[in-house]
């Protein structure tokens, strides 16, 4: 990391359910607090105790990208952890356990044991959590931070169990903490300190505020990892923000009830991953025709189909592309990190109300699920709202107008106006004056089918082309991708969505070994700037494309869109995300000429 | 109940003022049309205006009846329209809500939606064209449809027992359960009037005869057959005879309201909703303390 | 038509309801047992009574590849299809209808009207069908064909009804025949007859008959126009084949139900059509993880979602591409007629064999519910059958080898071996000794999750790759596509699916126009043959694409596959099928540089 | 009955015969952990061989038992076991099919087939492990819930009133209905059995305490409130009393086989299987006759 002068990571590992996110979040919110910068990656699987769990934290005085490559300190909560990543520690790096029910292995060259008596120091106390707490007592020692920041957070964790809770962890703490000053010397850099405490949130934190700000008053979800942290930050928000939340029977009613309760005025947004959005793709082109605009968040994880549900992957761009049957138009944003995922989303509602169709939010675990430091400042929650051309106010039947022929309400108003932009102002259900028929079924302008008695070829065609008509020139309203890093680089890489963070510190790496690299994120799909990425690239020396799947679902979609085609590519499908020096790797393999279609092997094993 | 569905019948509202923009392509003798009159005439006696109603349908024959409609309305997708509406119903809860549709669409492919609405007690209207049969595919089994039936589907004829939605609807804890005939649309119009007026989810399973693919359950079946509940004297609190009522299929079919019970709707015990008007209609964009109450826990 | 020395196209027009399928049926089998051929496009909406209904029977002494361009004979059951359609006949033809009832228009230049007093002939028989008998005997008398051959085939066909209506329907149409004999002149081009009567199916029947010749004994369904001709066929033809045919409560249902019943042996298979087909997407996933080979058939109609039901379109290919999250293979292949499809779904059958996956038959509405002659002696019912590495006997387990060391029955075997070519020997469900668990999760070779407790990167890259092996040089298998027509010529036409009739016929009249044109239709869309197409094209003088879609949903894929860029395009969305003079006008536009994307306007209104 | 249902026990077989290739990764204290034991003893019991027997299930906690069971085994989606479950009992009508899940996964997103599988009455064994929670997905409301409970996605308390998936399996035609807990394996062992013993579709909701995130309705809670049904009694054709106490829930909670009745299965009235064995095993290829009767109609 360029900017960072203290760039640290520490690493909890042990089976699900010996609570290692408590003692993550102690010393997440010890150094959040502090102002440093932190990226926090979660390997675990689908079940609820057993298994492994490898927490990483990176913290860093700049801003974090990724999780980066190292681990500098590992706890390890069990000899599992131990066995598994003692071997792949690197120089530097120390490894903390407790010595009454770990055996060591052999450590390698410059990785230090520290071995802790975790029963001696707790007089054997038989909550196991104890190891964890005594953990964090010997973080705080080796990292140099004073006691009573640790004490103080301590105390705020557990107060809601009560003094003596408090107590016991602090004196625990305490006991481990002494002995590792007395028996290890703490790590070179110690750890600093800025001015402003920082905010921490998730992806999916980042993707509800988003809704939030945007002004989504509904939103229903069937719960699926790892998309379902969003449903709960709505849940436990729902009631200052005014916002109904619904928990539903499935997918399914998730999608058509945020249709629903759009067309009812509101804005509505639902989030699920990969095989629950499966089921919400016919509802997708139900919106796209009734001209209804949602917003739909699919968080992808490793697949196909159940797959690995804890596991991140890069997978399910083509199904976003073809959701539901029929030409239609969704839009397809892919956002970089969490604070791109909050901004976006906002900026999504407002193209979606401009074109009253859906749109989608491609978010993945690693985004989704990651545990991110975020400066408070920067989460603007009354961004610009821009509900586009929508009717709200009644127009009462005298008021002339509206009222057809027969004098029935409403009866001249043409939802579907065939207009010249082919947007056609859209009245919200329930006003005075603007009745009419929304339909799934082929319509006309005034919203009669033409379907059945009153199929038409030339009133068909037309609709279709006023429907597609409203995308023209709109990607003029999203920004395009920029080059990153130096434009005459040797190689440029290209991403999409959340490689964009890896890809960034991946090409600092490159330039230590003497590569020059530029970086184009792509974020928007649909619409994508096919015009100006083809401009960028081809100034390009050499292009490698970089994605978290295995058949290349961005490099055949953006060959489909604009002809481009990668010099290489860098892929990777085994449910755990890139790190930085798998691209470096990647690049030098494909410098070299070695290989076409680089895959790295995974070195941790989860 | 919502202000509007007790309204004093306005003077200058009939039934002509819920015609829709064309006529019904229904075939001649259709069940579909009787229902049709019925919710026209039905709303008027309330005195509600078209803007004041949403319909909300499927696909199938019946589930065009929006269209035929005016008032607002929402064609959806094939099994969806519980879904939608209840969708609809959250974001306006002063909206008078009538889902309309098939019993494909209902209880066939939209059968979990069914389910789950009975159970949430979406207030809500939900008018079910059960003609034992998919119409608008041209004649397939339905999961009304009697066992032996012969369909396109079935040319050796139906082996499936066929389920029964008033008790489905009665044990999943739907609030107003009734069936209805397009035979009788006097009777129809009361029904429906009655299960406008009821606060929690109301199903009115109406048997609409399909005259084109349906010549087992025609109208010179249900004509001998179908007796009133209300000459009986039922009791629409108790589920138990409400069940057994229902079950009957033979000589006897019955036809009235078979079970009402009140509890809380959604919609009441939904906290956003108790102030404020539908959400639909709110500003949206946070304020200030609503922004400063979600950024204070995340120091 | 080249070939053809006679080439006759005969309406009918009128309302649903009016009956308008018998009098078609009546005159197809005069005409197929004559040895003529046929091809009927019936233009119909999504009503079951009103509307406007227009059927079109051609007939030639060749084969037909499509419904041509012009109507000869039009018989107007009604005033509205008399005002709709006169005023688009050509010079030549002749308009009949009741002059009882239906007031003339003025006949354009060479337009022959032919009021018949339908009243007046059947003694004001009330019986409304009988003015479509009159018809008929109207039909054969212009057409020369002698009254035994209709009075026979009413017999047939009225035979259930009884000696009555036999009769009845045999004198209305002699009057009608008689009184046309007296007062018009037959056509100049009387009918020919030729040696082998034909068989006469529609492209629902044939993927209903392909199936049934693959072998399917399970056949599930949910009705979907214009899908629900396969459930119908199978329906009808279930007892005498052994097969169960099950009607499902929902689409997701039939999916997960042909998966269960093809794990435990069976060849199954399912059709529906777009909006069904987006509720089977997560089981074809399903499918996919688990290496269970189904076959699925999307047919067709103009969407987006309900859309038009009863019309047809090529809108679909990319909600194929997309089914399902993550990264898979299935097949997709697109007949280009009936008969085509009957042979391509034995070939799929045993490719899904082959690859243990799932398959996609894309039809669409013009193949699906068309009605066409077909020789029957190509239809081979008999096809070859090859379920690949399959395992159908038992292996007790004193067979030893297939116990686990813990001595459990079945636990040496690896459902999911890696093995070289990916495919690993699938034993169907209740043998004896090859107890297994097949899983969406991700599994390991034996079948256990890795999801879980093991997720394990090293093991699921595998699994990606060994499932990925499975389709390499797969496209070998297939054919590839073949140019048809001069290899020099001034144009190609690259379409893909059902467009191969009418772009053949199309090709022959650009050369009479003076316009040579060659012809590279597609049909298997995955595998592709990239490499051939391109070659292929790279010789062209001048590619046009032919699509039936708004956003040549073809096009942007092949680009993206190869890179191929066609020069000009042709595009239809209005719900009727191109009519091959459409496409020579398209080709004119594009020849003169008018014009990059040509979409015809369609002039037939129905 | 098929044959291998009323088999002699053979002496060889025990439980250990169906245990699965690795442990089940569940919470210790799970409830699944009894319910899979017993299933294993039930089969055991009645002498069927792991190749005689496959398990299907869906996506949850619960649906995990196929991996940990030695039958064939199949993890479907979330939702959608019965319906895999009908295919695979209908291409091998021989088989004995065991779907194992959870609520969310049967009555929740699975809700529809759940219904439709019960009118069709499938001859397959269906057991839920009703926790009244989603416990794979870490706590949220499942359609079981109770009134008030708080989860995840219902940090206020639920406001969706539970349904009862006895009187609803009851009502839509299933013809065996049982309640089970976990925390009585020899009478779950019991249910179980005689549930694989009778020919139609059997549902045996089980008590299976989510001991993670479910504190409301732990051991605690059953234990003093779960009565047995034999102990009183129960006539099973009685369906209004099954219903009856089927929807008691407070002091008393019974459990036990509710309802039983004979009617002819989806596989009896397939005139297919009537004769030559399953037809995921017979030979494929069409006769020269079928070819023939296929074509004869077409000219
Ligand atoms: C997902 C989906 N599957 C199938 C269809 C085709 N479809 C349209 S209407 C219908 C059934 C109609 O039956 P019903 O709901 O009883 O209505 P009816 O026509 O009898 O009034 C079906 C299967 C569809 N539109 N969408
Ligand atoms: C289509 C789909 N939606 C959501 C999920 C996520 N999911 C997995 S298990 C589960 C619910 C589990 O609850 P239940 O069925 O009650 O089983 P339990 O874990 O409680 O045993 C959900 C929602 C999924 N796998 N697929
Ligand atoms: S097909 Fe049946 S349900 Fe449809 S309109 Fe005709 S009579 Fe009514
Ligand atoms: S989370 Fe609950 S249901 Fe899942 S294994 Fe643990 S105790 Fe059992
Ligand atoms: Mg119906
Ligand atoms: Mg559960």
């Amino acid at each position: 990391m360029k900017d960072a002068t203290f760039d640290f990571a520490l690493a909890i590992g042990g089976a699900a359910g010996q609570g290692i996110a408590t003692p993550g979040n102690i010393l997440a919110r010890m150094f959040v607090r502090r102002g440093l910068h932190m990226y926090a990656y979660n390997a675990y699987q689908s079940i609820i105790r057993g298994g492994h769990i490898l927490l990483t934290i990176r913290i860093a005085d700049a801003e974090l990208p990724c999780h980066g490559d190292k681990i500098d300190l590992l706890m390890c909560l069990n000899q599992d952890t131990l066995d598994r990543h003692l071997p792949v520690l690197g120089p530097g790096a120390r490894a903390v356990y407790n010595s009454g029910n770990v055996e060591t292995g052999d450590a390698p060259e410059g990785v230090t044991l520290v071995p802790i008596p975790v029963g001696e120091l707790t007089d054997n106390n038989p909550n196991k959590l104890m190891q964890n707490t005594a953990f964090i007592g010997v973080t705080t020692a080796l990292l140099g931070i004073d006691f009573e920041v640790l004490s103080a957070t301590l105390a705020e964790t557990f107060e809601r169990k009560g003094q003596e809770m408090v107590d016991l962890n602090v004196s625990t703490a305490k006991a481990a903490f002494d002995y590792t000053h007395e028996n290890f010397e703490t790590f070179p850099d110690l750890v600093p300190s800025a001015d402003e405490p920082l905010a921490v949130w998730s992806g999916n934190d980042a993707l509800a505020m988003g809704g939030a700000a945007a002004g989504v008053k509904f939103y229903a979800a069937y719960p699926m990892s790892p998309a379902t942290g969003v449903l709960h930050w709505m849940a436990n928000n729902a009631r200052k923000l005014g916002i109904i939340v619904r928990q539903v029977e499935d997918e399914i009613g998730v999608a058509n009830m945020v249709i629903g309760a759009a067309h009812a005025g509101a804005r509505t947004m639902c989030a699920t991953s990969g095989g629950g959005f499966a089921l919400m793709t016919e509802a997708i082109g139900a919106a796209a025709m009734m001209e209804i605009p949602v917003v739909f968040i699919n968080v992808m994880r490793a697949g196909p189909s159940t797959g690995v549900p804890t596991k991140t992957e890069q997978g399910d761009l083509w199904q976003m592309l073809g959701a539901s049957q029929g030409d239609f138009q969704r839009f397809i944003v892919a956002p970089m990190n969490a604070l791109d995922a909050f901004n976006t989303v906002p900026e999504l509602f407002n193209l979606c109300d401009a074109a009253q169709c859906p749109g989608i939010v491609l978010s993945d675990l690693l985004i989704s699920e990651g545990t991110f430091s975020v400066p408070a400042g920067k989460i603007n929650l009354q961004p610009e709202i821009d509900r586009g051309e929508l009717i709200t106010e009644p127009r009462p039947a005298d008021d002339g107008g509206l009222a057809d022929p027969g004098g029935r309400e409403g009866g001249g108003y043409k939802r579907y106006e065939l207009t010249e932009s082919g947007i056609s102002p859209r009245a919200i259900l329930g006003l005075e004056g603007y009745v009419h028929v929304v339909s799934t079924d082929e319509h006309d302008e005034d919203g009669v089918l033409i379907s059945d008695e009153f199929t038409n070829p030339h009133k068909r065609r037309l609709m279709v082309e006023k429907r597609s008509r409203k995308f023209e020139g709109i990607v003029g309203r999203v920004a395009p991708p920029e080059l990153e890093g130096p434009a005459d680089a040797d190689v440029t890489l290209l991403g999409w969505g959340s490689t964009w963070g890896v890809i960034h510190e991946a090409c600092e790496q490159l330039a230590d070994v003497g590569i020059t690299a530029n970086h184009l994120p792509v974020k928007w799909i649909v619409p994508l700037h096919g015009e100006q990425i083809v401009e960028i690239l081809g100034k390009s020396k050499r292009v490698i494309m970089v994605e978290n799947n295995q058949s290349g679902q961005f490099a055949r979609y953006l060959r489909g869109e604009t002809g481009f085609k990668a010099d290489g590519h860098i892929r990777k499908y085994d449910g755990e995300p890139f790190m930085p020096h798998h691209i470096v790797a990647g690049v030098q393999e494909q410098l070299a000429d070695n290989i076409e279609i680089y895959v790295p092997q995974h070195e941790i094993m989860v | 109940m919502s202000e509007t569905k007790t309204a004093e019948p306005a003077a200058e509202i009939t039934s002509k003022d819920f015609k829709g923009k064309v006529d019904p392509d229904w075939c001649p003798g259709c069940g579909d049309f009787s229902v049709l009159k019925s919710v026209q005439v039905a709303l008027s006696d309330l005195g509600l205006k078209p803007h004041e109603v949403v319909t909300i349908a499927g696909i199938g024959c019946s589930s065009n009846f929006p269209g035929y409609f005016n008032a607002y309305g929402m064609h959806t997708l094939h099994g969806r329209s519980l879904a939608v509406a209840t969708g609809v119903k959250m974001a306006n809860h002063e909206i008078t809500v009538i889902c309309t549709g098939g019993d494909g669409d209902g209880y066939g492919i939209g059968g979990n939606h069914f389910t789950h609405i009975s159970r949430r007690n979406v207030d809500l209207t939900y008018l079910v064209m059960n003609n034992q049969i998919y119409g608008l595919t041209t004649g397939q089994i339905s999961p009304t449809s009697d066992l032996g039936m012969k369909t396109k589907s079935t040319p050796f004829g139906n082996i499936e027992k066929p389920l029964n939605p008033l008790t489905q609807a009665i044990m999943n804890g739907a609030t107003f359960v009734a069936r209805g005939y397009a035979g009788n649309q006097k009777h129809l119009q009361m029904l429906i009037k009655d299960a406008i007026q009821h606060r929690g989810f109301s199903l009115i399973d109406i048997f609409s005869p399909c005259v084109t693919f349906n010549h087992d359950n025609d109208y010179a079946f249900f004509r001998p057959r179908v007796r009133k509940l209300e000459d009986e004297g039922h009791n629409p609190e108790d589920w138990k005879t409400a069940c057994e009522k229902a079950l009957m299929w033979g000589d006897e079919i019955y036809i009235g309201k078979f079970f009402q019970a009140q509890r809380p709707t959604l919609g009441d015990q939904e906290p956003v909703l108790e102030e404020g008007g539908p959400i639909g209609h709110r500003p949206i964009a946070l304020t200030d303390e609503q922004a400063e109450a979600i950024i204070k826990p995340m120091m």
